[in-house]
């Protein structure tokens, strides 16, 4: 084990898969003499060339087109998109495109893209840099979704992403880049579909998403100090394939369950958890699944409003003692 | 609302282009009548409610269609658009394979799942069929990066309508391509309309060649038309593409004379534009050229035209043949399964969480 | 009241407010000299011209921004995109452009701005041209969405949705076009934020979203004959603002809600509802929310597949059935 | 990894504009003075970790910022981008403002939410302020639609970066504006980097004059470091667009003398680069020939940068001194709340069924 940035996770999965497959290459926009916007793709330029590694002009949705194209002849492309709202301008190629080509031309030929991008509040970067969209992607049948909360799980489940022959669209998000975390010392695989259970406990699930996953682990911390709650708290680490069994047997043992996103109220990852909780696991619940959202607005540049707009620890206790039918001291 | 005709008169005709050996010069023909035959049986077929959707036809296009298909080695990548039958069946895909799409079969080159519009196939380097105006140009691109990227010789030729240069990727994926010297070739059909836009009333440069200059990518024009001037001009930008690794536009001027899809009143030109263009029909025109060089003569080329019409006729006995896709193949082909994906996705059924 | 197709109530909308209001004007892709891909601007060019019916190339993402552009400086543009897919090509300008300048610029200008669109299966339109993506849009604060199922909701909620200062998508269905309905003489306007109850009914809540509403209503009348089963249907007409009380007060009537849409289950409109109705009304349920969706698919071309991918009737019975507890007879 | 220059020399100084009256001549400087020192101390306050986000500084584009808003009149439309601070102070937006926006204060231009990147004036017809590269155009061709449109005589200037040129809107728009003839300028700043990838490794053409004219918008090029030459230019172009009605670009050739954004180590070009370009700086090359032409004596000069420096200390203590938006503020603009939105919107608190 040795501890490492979640930034350079990201960064060593891109190197070693590179060094591994040679059909491996990456994309996107001042990835390269720049370093990325984030810094994750350092160095990779200078290692790898700028055939490997390039820079692109700003046109997100021939970018991902090209990646689609030299996919499907079986490139392994690793597209970086500087921030999530930029990905809406290469949606129809996401969508339309790398999501459907498998099946709409009957299984023949597959796309084993990566579409590589950061999001999320915190750093006040405003109304047009700070949103969250795994829901908009975990809609999609044919894509892939990770959202990886901890530097193992950036460079496990990106290592997976790379070698998966499905289009997977990989969320890293902005406030975990230089946070550290454990990462076993050789190859580390961590396979879609499998959540973690980052705390075992017993009153309550807590399901966190992204981000929201490290917020839950610490709301669960202070469950415990404060206000004696055993909180279960499980990171589905992929959307899609989601690990709703590990949730369902959570739910089994501690009948309450939460969810918690950094994303907007309707229709977001919650309400899809949610409703899917209860469809499945009616009969363990002791109240209705509830959900801890990001506000309903864009995101405001005002760092006061912005802290507001998004989950922290004490909105996820507010809710974890609602649903247990007690009320936070006020 | 009537429009007058969109622009004067139809374009002069040109010096031909080089007539190849009999054989090719006989072939391209034969591929033609082919491509033509199979498009008005598609047509009747959609009347029939054998085909269903959108089913856009070629028919006026073929010169282009062959022309195109016969510029490129086995090895070149070919990707079009949503009117795409042709570029298919003169790459070679079996017509009962085509047909059976359009039928909605399992045989069909996309299994049924694609339609007229995604016609795919993977082995003859035919790479679609794309419904979205615009899409294919990134793709396409893709493809010859692909190759540049592992420094084989194939060039990909991409195929987009004139309505196509006004999207986003049209400008984004030509700058691309030339800043990285991809060998791929930008084929523009234009056949003068988007829908029903003239194209005076949707580009405001007609002169796409231009239009891709601007963007760093050289190219020239043609008489689509002609079958053996599209060849020629199509054949030398995808050798200098080849040979200098750079991107080339071609335009090829031609005309569509059926509507853009089968419910189409055409109230955006008029018959005698139809007309006029049909005067240029580029079968009869090249098989009168073929029969006044002595290549074939008049029953050699009634003989090619029944050789289609019963390819034809055996494409549609196929596909009627053919069996519908199973109802428990509905998810078959969304993902690929391999070791990574598992775990639930929305249709898997619930694991009991107990067990 | 007059019987008119749905085709000519969207048509006859767009008519009477460019009459009332000259700033409303029309952008869109073949919707003039062609007279609409679907036929729904029939005549309008020729009655209000070139400047108010304007033809427009291919250029999704830029007729939108225009619309945004004008709209802002007090035009009332609308905007036509041929099917909602192509709408994914214009997504930057409808999220981080059209939803978000009110909030970005402080509330200090409005976007007046309606893109409409047909979506839905049906014609064999196949996996490029027959998605629903209402989900998409619902998600993002800042739009409003509306999903009109009958004539008079599509003309008067078009009505509505021209005098709104936010910007409206507002979503056709391919299907209905042909679909005839009553509809008063004079003015007609439908607000955001009612829904329809288009049958009472006491033993089971049926939600239907677009086109589902009518099939909703379909397997209602079924249930009844041949099951006794007393079925409400709520069409919400709107998904953003959502009228989820009238979906509450049904299910203190009924104790069983089953919502029926037509696009992708991850992530649906269904889900948005299903979580939001156990959250307001856990303690009305004798059973989960249960959602029947479209499959998990791209839409398929071949016509029994596509059968296939999208509910029916019997679909929604058999899920009417399971919630209260009976079976189906085989 | 570190590059060579990517350019040659610094372009040679051509003649320089006109110089228009006393007044005039002296309040361009004395507004670019006013930019300069608005955005040096923003810099700071960014530093102080008073402002947050990114900060886009334009520092050593004034001649190109005050150049563009002296060729405007008051009903003029000024669009710009993430990099407009300049745009604003020079169309007359109170600094105070300005500033309070990048310190997130409810008096900010957008009242705190846009933030440095979503600056926007309406009463002075400043028009954002916006984050997404290539978004602004389209919006801006849709003010000269509302122009053309209502048949009044405003003309959009649109300003957008080297960069933004490769994005799709840039076709897509220049095209419609051609097609439809729109009163719009495009101004290209080309500052010759877009972030940190060089004109020459992101666009094929990388004259943009001939860019826009593919896509049939005329255009030319001036010398962004020279406000008298840039204002010239533009305002020419203004006028041609106004009284004929068409779109028209102009490409205002000038660098930027600080990093993309505030974190920036600037390995994409040499430190002999940037200083060979400051030799060029708009503020003391214009002030020396105010000097010279006997317009402004030294003193002069001086006095004018005092009282820039005078206004931006106002303005940072205004800022300062303003409030923190409330918190009962997050969910205010996201709609405008009229008889027709009603209902539950996700933040509405739920009503009980029963009543
Ligand atoms: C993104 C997108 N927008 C609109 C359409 C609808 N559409 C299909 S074909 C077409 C016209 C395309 O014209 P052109 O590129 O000239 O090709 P042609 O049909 O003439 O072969 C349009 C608007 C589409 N399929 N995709
Ligand atoms: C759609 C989009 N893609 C990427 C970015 C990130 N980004 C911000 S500025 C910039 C460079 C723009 O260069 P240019 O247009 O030349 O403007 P300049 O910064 O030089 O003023 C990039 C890539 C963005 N904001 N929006
Ligand atoms: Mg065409
Ligand atoms: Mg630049």
């Amino acid at each position: 084990m040795s501890e490492i940035r979640y930034r350079e996770a990201v960064g060593r999965a891109l190197r070693e898969e590179m060094l591994r497959d040679e059909n491996v290459f990456l994309m996107g926009e001042d990835i390269g003499v720049f370093d990325g916007a984030f810094k994750v793709t350092e160095g990779l330029m200078d290692e790898f060339g700028e055939k490997r590694v390039r820079d692109t002009p700003i046109s997100e949705n021939s970018i991902v087109g090209m990646g689609v194209g030299s996919a499907m002849l079986g490139l392994r492309p690793v597209v970086e998109l500087m921030t999530i709202n930029f990905s809406l301008l290469a949606m129809d190629q996401i969508v339309n495109h790398a999501a459907h080509i498998r099946y709409m031309f009957g299984g023949r030929v597959s796309v084993p893209l990566v579409i590589r991008m950061p999001q999320g509040a915190g750093n006040q970067l405003g109304p047009t840099h700070s949103h969250c969209f795994e829901a908009l992607y975990l809609h999609v049948p044919g894509l892939l979704v990770a959202v990886p909360s901890t530097p193992a799980d950036a460079l496990g489940l990106l290592k997976s992403a790379i070698r998966d022959d499905n289009p997977v669209i990989f969320i890293e998000h902005e406030t975990l880049y230089q946070e550290k975390g454990e990462v076993p010392e050789g190859e580390h695989l961590v396979p879609f579909g499998k959540a973690a259970v980052r705390r075992e406990g017993t009153d309550v699930t807590i399901v966190g998403i992204s981000r929201m996953a490290r917020t839950a682990e610490r709301a669960a911390q202070i469950l415990e100090d404060e206000h004696g709650v055993s909180a279960e708290v499980i990171d589905p680490r992929t959307l899609r394939p989601l690990d709703l069994d590990t949730i369902l047997t959570s739910l089994k043992k501690t009948n309450h369950c939460i969810v918690v996103e950094e994303g907007w109220p309707h229709g977001g990852v919650g309400a899809n958890i949610a409703a899917l909780v209860q469809e499945h696991g009616f009969d363990d619940l002791d109240g209705p699944v509830l959900r801890v959202t990001g506000a309903d607005v864009p995101m405001p540049y005002s760092k006061s409003l912005e802290h507001l707009a998004y989950p922290h620890e004490p909105q996820v206790i507010e809710a974890v003692l609602a649903s247990l039918g007690r009320k936070a001291p006020a | 609302m009537a429009v007058k005709n969109p622009e004067g008169a139809v374009p002069p005709r040109p010096p031909s282009g080089p007539i190849p050996d009999t054989a090719a010069a006989t072939e391209w023909l034969a591929t033609m009548m082919l491509v033509r035959r199979f498009e008005e049986r598609a047509g009747e077929s959609y009347t029939r409610a054998k085909v269903g959707g959108f089913l856009h036809l070629a028919i006026g296009e073929e010169a282009v269609v062959v022309g195109a298909a016969r510029a490129l080695r086995d090895t070149d990548w070919l990707i079009s658009t949503y009117r795409s039958h042709g570029h298919a069946l003169a790459r070679g895909t079996d017509p009962g394979r085509v047909m059976a799409e359009l039928y909605g079969k399992t045989t069909g080159s996309s299994g049924g799942r694609g339609g007229s519009m995604h016609i795919f196939d993977l082995d003859r380097r035919f790479m679609g069929g794309w419904g979205i105006v615009g899409g294919n140009i990134p793709i396409g691109a893709g493809f010859a990066l692909q190759s540049s990227y592992r420094g084989n010789d194939e060039v990909t030729l991409c195929v987009l309508g004139d309505g196509a240069t006004n999207q986003g990727t049209f400008g984004e994926t030509l700058n691309l391509a030339a800043l990285w010297k991809l060998p791929v070739v930008f084929l523009v059909t234009n056949n003068r309309f988007g829908m029903g836009t003239s194209i005076e009333r949707h580009s405001a440069v007609t002169d796409l060649v231009r239009k891709g200059e601007g963007l760093g990518v050289e190219g020239q024009r043609c008489d689509g038309m002609d079958v053996a001037a599209t060849q020629a001009a199509i054949s030398e930008a995808v050798e200098i593409s080849r040979a200098e690794q750079r991107p080339i536009l071609v335009e090829a001027m031609t005309y569509r004379f059926r509507g853009h899809s089968m419910a189409d009143p055409e109230k955006y030109r008029t018959k005698e534009q139809v007309e006029e263009w049909k005067l240029r029909d580029p079968i009869p025109n090249f098989t009168e050229r073929l029969i006044a060089e002595g290549i074939v003569d008049k029953t050699g080329a009634e003989e090619l035209d029944k050789q289609a019409i019963a390819q034809v006729d055996a494409a549609v006995e196929f596909a009627d043949a053919s069996p519908e896709p199973a109802p428990e193949s509905l998810h078959d082909g969304v993902y690929s399964l391999g070791g990574e994906v598992h775990g639930w996705l929305s249709t898997d059924p619930p694991q009991d969480p107990a067990s």
